[in-house]
């Protein structure tokens, strides 16, 4: 397990070059109002946001980092989409569209009929199609594989009926991809299978569930006799589980935040740099400012791990689970940061703050408890980090329990 | 030597936790958070009725003679049901400055009122430079002709929306950050001069900018001289945070209770996740975090009037609200999904926490101030 | 679960009278040489040096704090008993014999013969007995009640044929108070017998263990047809398990070892208060003296927490364990930092140190890294951090497995 | 951009971990720490005959060439197997502090015979007032009639008993914490003046303290000037902390494979200990602390001869010092009895990640060099 392989941390003039190049552009081609939201740590940001970003991005032939040429993508190096990533993240740009770019497109150039990469992926990559993800199920919980939300074939179509739960954007999403169940006979991994369904179709009702900070990205998604044509199914019958696996990985490859978290652990240097304390201004004072540090190499051990996983890809396991229980860690402990660095303000919900002109924070300030509150989802979604120990104690470390 | 409640004070617990239980269901808790003031008028009255604003107050400014013991009664259940509105503010921390402080002519004009329920009171203390240092006061007090006037501003003021006197920290004489100085005005809310700005806090509960603009008042309103303004001011927080510590140590309770119950029932992989081992444990360990908070709670209380107070308080306030935080963020983590959804409760504790832990100073302030103090570095031994 | 019950905190004149008392005893009473030894965290201290304090106590009546008077116990309030061991602590005293004084002495009270208690009361009580314990066994570990060590009935006496693990100073001990297996046809519980055993009868064999701190308290005790008569049976035949888990619950009474920290962070902060730092000691440095801080409020936490459930003793149950639990975790903080605040000189192993006239650290620093490697023992024996989070969680939270 | 070891560089690692695992099984290691000089001679030889001694020299002093990642490579096969002997004093701490200081004369005297394994060195820095800091040096050497007088102690130099030569960091001028006025002064462990106490680390290791009374020595055995003396130290120093983390990682891995497999093989309640899934998620802690340490280790050796040395080491100190240090003492626990047991390796791995803590400053003085560099107030923003 313990390798001998140094992670790529060297600068060549190309990559130092390449990365200048996205500066600028984005520096230019940035709307403000987006630069605004993602300083103040996304808050009020929305899929349209995305796929505004997504159309500006895309005329520049860079909204799909991780696409082969062919399919439209950029042709980078792995490299290259490090850097894009981390630049995004550290210019307050949005990234691209997770589930379009790093998810559904490279799944569907994996395992997409022609049919289905022609009338997909131009959407996907210029923003158009907005896409929500079916996996998770009320009875489930962290047991995706037990899902009961039912398909059943009728001619060339699907019938799906049931429902799926903490579906985020659905509200705003033109399009799912879904996991269901098509046969109940054998084990519960086998006869689920993967279908991408238009959220326009008659049957489908979308209800939000607001989360407890006021968010309100999550949604139950309710299926009655809702047809979906055969077409639409990505890979064979009954082995969507693999798939749906297969699509989970490529999140958990991003899933640590690092860039986005080196963006907040600098508004909360920021922040501390501007808070009084004593005579003086809170990031001098001895215990805070080891706490910067302390949060900064709890970062940089992720950033170098995943540096040395990612560059080492090609046997890349379920040893990359580690990034996100690490990763969503670190996350939480920044934003809880930023909030502690706050001082008595901390207390405040930030809806009324924010219209206030004598506000007396930092604009990066105005959201940091909403967006703490929030960010306790992401040790729960995507593999909860109990999920993801089962897991790692399974494949890498050969336990059974 | 050990002394438990009276049968008094079993019953008072008792009967609030009943009242609270029956009037103060969670969807009716969110629907009071909702409306303008934040907390729900109707259960407020019964609250008064049931002796909660009297309870800590001495019999002859119309109180039931109780104190903090009856102040940690209440905290506890407010924070298992997550109950709003100006206690802390009007009762907590304007009631108990008017009581720790001088005057008796003001104690006879609010206290009656406060301990009733007909006035409320607010304690506005906080300023922009000064952090979580109480002695650190911008808020100036001048005499001018004969009168005093009263310039500055406060922030994040508990209650401010709803008090009709405000008791305020200024500074008499003396630089920003001199101990000595301050005195407490005691200000009513439509006094000329004074702009509310009301915001809200994660809690649900509403808290106040008050700007201070030249403000008239005359001698009789300043509640204490320059150089008992700081020792009242700081006896007041500490009843306040011996009170929050119980709020939070009720409201950790209940998330360790509720999150046992949820996971006993709730089935995953053909289990109930109570039945994992991991989860077991994690849940062995808020279980624990309850029961020595809880310890901490009744040691604060306890040493409110005895020269312990400011160790024991301090001490609290770090081993409390640290371990307030922990148990709410693992609550939710140990919901999953639901945890995070606003129709559970669980969340709302987790803002309380948060709340909590910005108020009257946090863990580094606290540490700072116990370091500091000589008795952190005497020796048990003799 | 969350009883309003206040702990024992205020102070009567009569019990500051009582502490006054033992006080002026142990500074006139305790040998230098003990004293000395305590202070060093009692590297060196053994088996003999409590007998000798325990003489020295029985001479004054104090030696059994627990005991009623009609066995010869000073009949003191539970309060009284709690004072004496914390001034027995703070005033560098070793502490009364665990297994004498505190539970085999109060077990034989309890369930002994008359015989039994004319027998071993006495000696147990002024220091001439000197006990070890043999519960563990080689394959159990924390899986006590699976022990294999037989004692087989013949006519009146049990002959032993076995072996005992972890067993504590049985090169000094004269009896041990064991578990054995005279049954095994039903659950593992049942058909265990409890008996005193003479160290002295031929047969027993005591294989020292060192720990690898270099302690060597630590033994294996082998059997080999020792004949013990059925006079030391403690209670009744087949029936030990819950004997021996009452004696086992008298020890976790004290084990969270609230005195014997609180001394020990008295060390430390004498310790840092000598120890130079940049221009000053590092008593003064923010970081150090905030770790003291939070070593103290988890130790008022732990002490706090045994008072109150202490004092209300009735229905003292599983709770208790977190005593242990965190009582050990708070020792093993302070005794960290112990170490940590020799700074470069916590790398160094004492035996050679302390031979040294030109040490140059302060006596009870010469001992903290062995001590802090010894009390690594705390969370495993007596019950682990592990098993006592499983009779929580089973006990207390009712969760089923 | 990705590098690898190359590959002469994982036949060496391979060598080497079959060569101890060969020749140094755990209980000869421990006959080996119980000797007077604390290690095994002949093992020594034939680490010399790997190469060890030469692998990060120069060719131009008798080494093969390499530099940091050949550190890198011995210290995890050394934390692996625990071995013990002054390595780290005699190559990366005195070897290294000749190498990176100025006296070609000394580089030629000594390097070759270090490289060779004829010839062992030792790096004196710390002194008792100075704690962690390495440009706190009483220790004075003054010019006296032509030549130098060297006067002062050090304490806790590892591997002082087996120096033929020790570099002594000594203050030429200057008060005694200024950064400015400290050289190096090579002086051979047989000089008049020169006492040895022999000691033992908890590791096994031995360390000495050495006092300087009035030794003298002559102008070519300053090695560096007063104003470039503790930039070489702090370089050394720098080295050698990348070494121990390497060191520390080697011994973590190794703690975490060696506990998985006795989990997997212990029964208890009738069931492995593996399967216990509060024990499989402490493993797998175990593990991510493994790997995040690792990545630390790889940071730090390339970092050190580009400006980023500084902020990598001090930040891998404190992040492998402090798994380490939980990462041995989880082992133990996890371990039950046996592992406090003298026969098992799993204690003496606490030992070493104790002593690996002690040494080269702690997590706290870390923290505090990184808090006040410039370099952590920097934005990641352009």
């Amino acid at each position: 397990m313990c390798a001998f392989y140094l992670p790529g941390g060297g600068v060549s003039e190309d990559i130092e070059q390449f990365r200048e190049e996205v500066r600028v552009f984005i520096r230019e081609a940035l709307p403000d109002d987006l630069r605004r939201k993602v300083r103040r740590e996304h808050a009020g940001f929305t899929p349209a946001d995305t796929s505004r970003w997504m159309r500006i991005l895309h005329e520049r032939g860079w909204s799909c980092p991780s696409w082969p040429v062919e399919h439209g993508g950029p042709g980078w190096s792995f490299e290259q989409q490090y850097v894009f990533e981390r630049e995004l993240a550290l210019n307050d740009a949005p990234h691209v569209s997770v589930f379009s770019a790093g998810m559904v497109g490279p799944a569907l150039i994996e395992f997409g009929t022609e049919d289905q990469k022609e009338r997909f992926l131009p959407g996907l990559a210029n923003g158009d199609i907005i896409l929500c993800q079916g996996y998770s199920e009320p009875d489930a919980g962290s047991d995706l594989a037990s899902l009961k939300c039912r398909a059943d074939r009728d001619g060339d179509d699907y019938v799906i009926n049931g429902s799926k739960i903490w579906t985020s954007d659905a509200t705003w999403a033109n399009w799912m991809f879904g996991l269901f169940r098509t046969d109940s006979s054998g084990r519960k991994q086998h006869g689920i299978t993967l279908l991408l369904v238009d959220m326009a179709t008659p049957g489908i009702s979308v209800h939000p569930i607001p989360t407890f900070e006021g968010g309100e990205e999550l949604n139950q998604v309710f299926f009655e006799n809702v047809r979906v044509p055969g077409a639409n199914r990505l890979g064979p019958e009954h082995e969507g589980w693999s798939i749906g696996k297969y699509i989970l990985s490529l999140e958990r490859f991003g899933s640590a935040e690092v860039s986005r978290t080196m963006a907040m652990l600098d508004r909360v240097r920021e922040i501390a740099a501007r808070e009084p304390l004593r005579d003086g201004y809170l990031i001098d004072d001895a215990d805070f400012s080891k706490k910067l540090v302390r949060a900064g190499i709890a970062l940089r051990q992720v950033e170098l791990t995943e540096r040395r996983l990612l560059f080492a890809a090609d046997d890349l396991g379920a040893e990359a689970s580690l990034l996100k229980i690490k990763g969503t860690e670190v996350q939480q402990q920044v934003i809880s940061l930023m909030v502690e660095a706050l001082g008595p303000y901390g207390q405040l919900d930030p809806e009324d703050m924010s219209a206030r002109d004598n506000a007396p924070l930092p604009d990066a300030a105005h959201h940091a408890g909403k967006v703490c509150f929030n960010l306790r989802k992401s040790t729960i979604w995507g593999g909860s980090s109990e999920v993801l120990r089962n897991i790692i104690a399974r494949s890498v470390l050969e336990l059974r329990s | 030597m050990t002394e438990g409640l009276t049968d008094d004070q079993k019953t008072f617990a008792d009967s609030l936790d009943r009242l609270l239980t029956d009037t103060l269901p969670f969807a009716r808790r969110q629907a009071a958070v909702a409306t303008p003031g934040g907390f729900d008028e109707d259960v407020w009255r019964q609250l008064v009725e049931l002796g909660c604003m009297a309870a800590a107050f001495p019999e002859e400014h119309g109180g039931l003679g109780g104190g903090p013991e009856e102040l940690m009664i209440i905290g506890e259940k407010f924070g298992r049901h997550l109950v709003t509105g100006p206690f802390l503010a009007s009762v907590v921390l304007g009631g108990h400055a008017v009581l720790f402080a001088d005057s008796d002519a003001w104690k006879a004009r609010v206290l009656p009122g406060v301990a009733g329920g007909t006035k409320k009171l607010a304690l506005a203390w906080v300023e922009r430079q000064a952090r979580h240092d109480l002695h650190d006061v911008a808020t100036s007090v001048r005499a001018a002709n004969g009168r005093w006037v009263l310039s500055g501003r406060k922030d994040v003021v508990p209650g401010g929306a709803q008090a009709d006197v405000i008791v305020v920290s200024a500074r008499a004489s003396g630089d920003r950050r001199d101990r000595d100085g301050i005195v407490l005005v005691a200000v009513p809310a439509d006094a000329p001069g004074v702009v509310r700005l009301d915001e809200r806090a994660h809690d649900g509960n509403r808290v106040s900018t008050i700007l201070l603009d030249g403000v008239e008042v005359d001698e009789t309103q300043l509640l204490t001289t320059p150089d008992r303004g700081l020792a009242v001011l700081e006896r007041v927080i500490d009843h306040a945070i011996a009170y929050v510590c119980a709020d939070a140590a009720g409201s950790m309770w209940q998330v360790f209770e509720t999150t046992l119950e949820y996971l006993k029932t709730r089935q995953q992989f053909d289990r109930t996740l109570g039945s994992f081992q991991a989860l077991q444990h994690r849940l062995v360990d808020l279980y624990i975090d309850c029961e020595l908070s809880w310890s901490m709670v009744l040691d604060a209380t306890q040493a409110l009037d005895t020269p312990q107070r400011r160790h024991a308080v301090s001490s609290a306030k770090v081993a409390v609200g640290e371990s307030a935080r922990r148990v709410a963020e693992e609550g939710v983590q140990l919901h999953g999904g639901i945890g995070m959804t606003m129709d559970v409760p669980v969340g709302h504790h987790l803002k309380r926490a948060v709340v909590m832990n910005a108020s009257f100073g946090d863990a580094d302030h606290h540490l700072g101030l116990l370091a500091s103090s000589p008795v952190s570095r005497e020796s048990n031994h003799v």
